[in-house]
């Protein structure tokens, strides 16, 4: 890498370092500690809301463009200032409680679902040695929070007392608990591979362009990885917490102003990492050739994120049962067979692992497809009389 | 023989509906940056800046019709619009002179536009040519009982203004009136003997 | 009629409507549910009732036509249609020829905007995020532009007088539709490569709110959902009404009754619709757009006094059998007007077809039956 | 369209023989309501008729009687309409329901009821299809006259006054008198419609 690229690679992180060198002259030494903790601290809980903001206006954008429509664009050249007008909006609307509804439990609800989405900042490598706390148990310590997310959105959904709310958070906890287990078993390849839980080790693992998704199993692995992505932050084809057609608003039909923008923050920030860990396990993280690593990092980033938005303005919704079956029937021995495969692979080096690999995937999953008997399009006849 | 039929085949592979699905919204996306509006481009207007086509035949509010000034409207308040109007939206009074005898000329003309179904009975059923069809869509009021009651003078618009708008129509209604002007001129001309009657217009 | 809701402890009570993202309109269901299962279904209309029957007994005979365009608000042609067959009927009124086809172009343009629509929203009900209705509302948009053109109004159309139309086509105009009917098949075809062969929506759709045929024929259902079931009843074929007779088009039948093939009969049926335009512009011949006879009648509507008698006129409009039921005692005013609505008549098995099934799909049969409440309410 | 009136006339004579009848027009007429039902059953088996599609019911007010009109079609054999019609007093207008022969009878008998108040006996569940339970009269009936609005009567004010709202004495005077009088708040009918 020449010289302009490595230092623009190192921008953000020789700011840091020169800020703390100019602290350390006036603060002892473990103030520069706390001092380097909070400017992390802060650079997080900055972008996370920006990330959010810029997300609504981009998907707006987006999914206006292929409906033939522009997407907003009064508020400020191209839309831009369209999100701040959107948080005026939401900090000025009336904040509406129903009588009967538990107020403590409601209020509540949409602050546990904000720490955790901002908590999963923590592990993500934004580019090299960018991580906010290289923890040598990333991947886990990334499972474990993002599986929180399922307890608010219940609180949210039993505390507005509301029949198409509680409707809406049975179907959380199910959808959630159900999506977390083939998500989770997805990663193990890739930490197979790599033999470490460091995220910033992983993405080490992935050097030039051996990215994990270039493999059989790293592909087979990464598609299920990004499903189960879209069904954890509620995007469709998988909304069915918040079904407008069927239950109104679904969890979050009670809430306004403030709290229902926590949840809608919530769940693009879930959206963003997400992706983000997606990006890490199996594009390679910030790895790229001449670009310094942390625009490597976004655009790959945003790449998954358009393909969320594509989903959604694509495709119609699935039913409970069906998204169920999908998960425990199809995903579930799907990630099965991949672990399987990755250790073939890794083990018979050469082209015939390669072949095997790919061979063992594509017939397990036409015979899993086969066995899903309600999933698979009917054949249909039609006569035209006269 | 096998009745024409159409079938539905099964996918070969089970994702491959879905990434055709996924295609064409892509197609879209692309198109909307390339392509003009009736290509599959981007088919929306931006309303302020630019105004939907109008057509000529369009219709949404009446209005009447004066030649000469407005207060020598073409209309007689003769009632039959307000008689046939389904929705009675329409209120006509006839003017007075001092002594009491009934003019030829509406004092009052109140259509409610908040009742109207914009449905062109009055144009239709009006014989002497005075009210007719506008295409104003802006129209917006902040109470809708005082706003929406228009009354005779915002309603009075010139002949001027109806050619502009609807001109084959007018054209035919203006050869129309002219003949009819000169066969009752005509008949008036020579007629000389005491009756001189014939008032029939 | 399933009589008593079963009250196990377990039920929970839940209101569909009448404030409802998806149930086009002012429609209420009270739906008994035990966890995702509907047990019990039950119809509560009437939101939208405005008497339209009393409101027509008052007005004269031609007055009545601006209403019936506010019976099924979203193709006003064929309720004019309706209404103009069955005073044609009642009065002995002959109809130019050219009228006649001006007359069946605008029915068949006014069905393939209602079944945009109906797909366009079965879509939004399955929670496709607008983006087919969106493709749809553009391509109805281009044909409303005609509609306004022709008659003055894009859905309000009060375009039908006795014995013809009130104003008529130009060459430009006729150039116009030929032009939009062209792009449509190729429109059809993006929009099932969208649609048709997506597994989600063959998932949602297929083997959701069957009906048997028997249960169709007994419940006097028309239209798309009764072919969808497969059994050939279609107005235009049976009746012969207006010059149907002159086309050659074919009627598609579906066999399962399900969500799929009303969805599928539907596109079907565009298509064939095109058709019948394209033969309809290719045919039209010169000559008077109205009969020379009804002229007066424009000027003073009071003329039209049909002697005492009834008449029942039907047409096949796109929800299905639309009658009217006109009973004139010799003055102007008709003594009993009553409309027959196939939005409500499809809703009669309604609970059957959804008790057993998910809350999901209960809103995805409301959608695939196309009901407006305007016509279900009157 | 092709069967004709007189045809179907014969056939039910011979088939249900102590069924009076008489053709008005171009339908039958069956003179007591009750064997309306073994009518239609005898039509919709007859293999001549096959009417297996009731289209549509509809109600009808001339004055002295009330009449209840039956469009039914074959759809087997897509033959045209054969109009059944049955005529009942003002006073207490019983009608046998059909619901057990066709199931679209269902929603029309209840909007027929609704509108004209003809009772249907055995239909599973007579109630109002557009109106709610509480209103009074039958608003599609020739002598049907419509509240007026703007008079109140004691029940609209004890409800406004049960929303807070502070009726003026005048109206709570008017309304006192209209119930000594024991009238109702009726608006006028045009008296002459104008034809």
């Amino acid at each position: 890498m020449n010289p302009a690229m490595s230092f623009l690679d190192s921008i953000f992180v020789n700011l840091k370092l020169w800020t703390l060198n100019l602290i350390g002259h006036f603060l002892p030494g473990w103030a520069v500690i706390l001092a380097s903790i909070v400017i992390s601290g802060v650079v997080i809980l900055c972008l996370g809301p920006v990330i959010m903001m810029y997300l609504t206006l981009l998907e707006r954008k987006v999914v206006g463009r292929m409906q033939n429509r522009y997407g907003p664009n009064r508020v400020g050249p191209w839309g831009l200032l369209q999100p701040i007008a959107d948080g005026i909006k939401m900090f000025t609307k009336e904040d509406i409680v129903p009588t009967n509804a538990d107020k403590v439990i409601h209020l509540l609800a949409p602050i546990v679902i904000v720490v955790p989405a901002l908590m999963v900042f923590l592990v993500v490598p934004f580019g090299r040695d960018m991580t906010a706390a290289d923890l040598s148990i990333g991947v886990l310590y990334f499972i474990a929070v993002s599986s929180v997310t399922t307890l608010p959105i219940f609180m949210g959904s039993w505390a507005s007392r509301n029949k198409y709310s509680m409707i809406g958070g049975m179907r959380t906890a199910a959808q959630m608990i159900s999506y977390e287990v083939p998500m989770t078993l997805a990663v193990v390849p890739v930490i197979m591979m790599s033999q470490s839980l460091s995220t910033a080790s992983i993405v080490n693992a992935q050097e030039g362009l051996r990215w994990f998704v270039f493999t059989p199993w790293g592909l087979a692995g990464f598609v299920i990885f990004f499903i189960c992505t879209v069904a954890e932050c509620n995007r469709p084809p998988f909304d069915l917490p918040e079904a407008e057609s069927e239950l109104v608003a679904g969890f979050h039909t009670e809430y306004s102003g403030m709290k229902f923008a926590l949840f809608y923050m919530a769940e693009y920030m879930n959206a963003f990492t997400l992706s983000a860990i997606a990006v890490t396990l199996f594009l390679g993280g910030w790895q790229g050739p001449f670009l310094p690593s942390w625009v490597w990092f976004f655009t790959k980033t945003f790449a998954l994120i358009f393909a969320m938005i594509w989903f959604r303005a694509t495709f119609p919704r699935f039913r409970v049962d069906q998204l169920m079956g999908i998960a425990w029937k199809l995903l579930l021995p799907l990630t099965l067979v991949n672990m399987l495969v990755a250790g073939l692979w890794y083990f018979i080096p050469g082209i015939t692992g390669w072949v095997g690999a790919a061979v063992i995937l594509a017939v397990s999953f036409l015979g899993l497809t086969a066995l899903n008997k309600p999933v698979i399009p009917e054949k249909r006849v039609y006569l035209l009389e006269n | 023989m096998t009745r024409p039929q159409i079938a539905k085949e099964k996918n070969p592979v089970f994702g491959t509906g879905i990434l055709q699905g996924m295609w064409v919204t892509m197609k879209n996306f692309i198109d909307s940056y390339f392509k003009k509006a009736d290509q599959g481009g981007i088919f929306t207007i931006q309303y302020p800046e630019e105004l939907c086509r109008i057509s000529e035949n369009s219709r949404n509010f009446p209005f009447l019709v004066y030649d000469a000034a407005p207060d020598s409207p073409r209309c007689t308040a003769c009632g039959i619009c307000e008689r046939e109007c389904p929705t009675k939206c329409i209120h006509v009074e006839m003017a007075k002179d001092t002594a009491g005898k009934p003019l030829r000329k509406p004092a009052v003309f109140e259509i409610d536009y908040g009742l109207c179904m914009n449905c062109g009975m009055c144009e239709d059923v009006c014989p002497f040519d005075s009210i007719f069809m506008d295409r104003v869509y802006e129209i917006a009021g902040r109470d809708r009982t005082k706003d929406m009651l228009i009354g005779k003078d915002a309603l009075l618009k010139p002949n001027a203004y109806f050619q502009k708008i609807r001109p084959k129509d007018a054209a035919d209604i203006d050869a129309r009136r002219k003949a009819a002007e000169a066969k009752k001129a005509a008949a008036a001309r020579p007629a000389t003997p005491p009756d001189a009657g014939g008032t029939a217009s | 009629m399933s009589e008593t809701i079963l009250n196990e402890p377990q039920t929970l009570e839940i209101n569909f409507g009448p404030q409802h993202p998806s149930t086009h309109g002012v429609f209420r269901m009270r739906a008994v549910l035990d966890g995702e299962t509907i047990r019990g279904l039950k119809l509560v209309i009437g939101y939208l009732h405005r008497n339209h029957e009393q409101i027509a007994e008052n007005l004269t005979y031609p007055g009545v036509f601006a209403y019936t365009d506010r019976l099924d608000y979203l193709n006003s042609m064929q309720n004019n249609f309706g209404y103009a067959l069955a005073a044609e009927k009642l009065a002995g009124i002959t109809v130019p020829e050219r009228a006649e086809y001006i007359r069946v172009i605008m029915a068949e343009l006014a069905r393939i905007v209602n079944h945009l629509l109906l797909v366009g929203f079965l879509l939004n009900d399955l929670g496709a995020f607008f983006t087919p209705c969106l493709y749809a509302v553009r391509e109805r948009e281009r044909i409303l532009d005609i509609f306004e053109d022709v008659s003055g109004s894009r859905m309000m159309c009060n375009y039908f007088r006795f014995g013809g139309v009130k104003n008529d086509l130009t060459e430009n105009q006729l150039g116009e539709i030929r032009k939009v009917v062209s792009r449509l098949p190729a429109f059809l075809d993006e929009f099932e490569a969208l649609l048709s062969k997506n597994e989600i929506l063959c998932m949602r759709c297929q083997n959701v709110g069957g009906l048997p045929k028997d249960l169709a024929v007994n419940a006097g259902i028309t239209g798309p959902m009764l072919r969808a079931s497969g059994i050939n009843y279609d107005i235009r074929k049976t009746d012969r009404y207006s010059i149907y007779d002159r086309f050659d088009f074919k009627v598609p039948l579906g066999q399962k009754g399900d969500v799929y093939d009303r969805y599928y009969v539907r596109i079907l049926e565009m298509r064939e619709s095109v058709k019948i335009v394209e033969q309809a512009i290719a045919g039209i011949p010169r000559g008077e757009f109205l009969n020379a006879k009804t002229l007066p009648l424009l000027r003073n509507p009071r003329l039209f006094k049909p002697a005492a008698g009834e008449a029942y006129g039907r047409i096949e409009s796109p929800k299905g059998e639309l009658g009217y039921y006109l009973v004139s005692d010799g003055t102007p005013q008709p003594w009993r007007y009553h409309v027959r609505a196939p939005s409500l008549i499809n809703l009669t098995v309604l609970e059957e077809m959804c008790v057993g099934q998910k809350i999901a799909d209960a809103i995805v049969i409301l959608g695939s039956i196309d009901i407006v409440l305007g016509e279900t309410d009157r | 369209m092709d069967t004709q009136i007189s045809e179907v006339k014969t056939q039910l004579e011979t088939g249900l023989p102590d069924v009076k009848l008489r053709t008005i027009g171009n339908s039958i007429l069956l003179e007591n309501p009750e064997d309306l039902v073994r009518a239609a059953f005898f039509l919709k088996e007859a293999p001549a008729f096959r009417l297996d599609y009731l289209s549509s019911i509809t109600a009808a007010d001339y004055l002295d009687y009330l009449e209840s009109v039956y469009h039914l079609y074959s759809m087997e054999k897509k033959t045209g309409p054969i109009v059944l019609r049955v005529r009942v007093k003002r006073e207490a207008p019983r009608v046998p329901s059909l619901v057990p022969v066709y199931r679209s009878a269902d929603l029309q008998e209840r909007e027929a009821y609704d509108t004209f108040g003809i009772v249907y006996e055995g239909h599973p569940d007579l109630r109002r299809l557009f109106l709610w339970e509480g209103f009074e009269g039958y608003p599609l009936r020739k002598d049907y006259r419509q509240e007026d609005t703007d008079v109140l009567e004691i029940a609209d004010i004890e409800w406004l006054e049960k929303h807070g709202v502070n009726v003026p004495e005048k109206f709570k005077t008017q309304a006192r008198e209209l119930a000594a009088a024991g009238k109702r708040a009726l608006s006028e009918k045009p008296a002459q419609p104008r034809n």
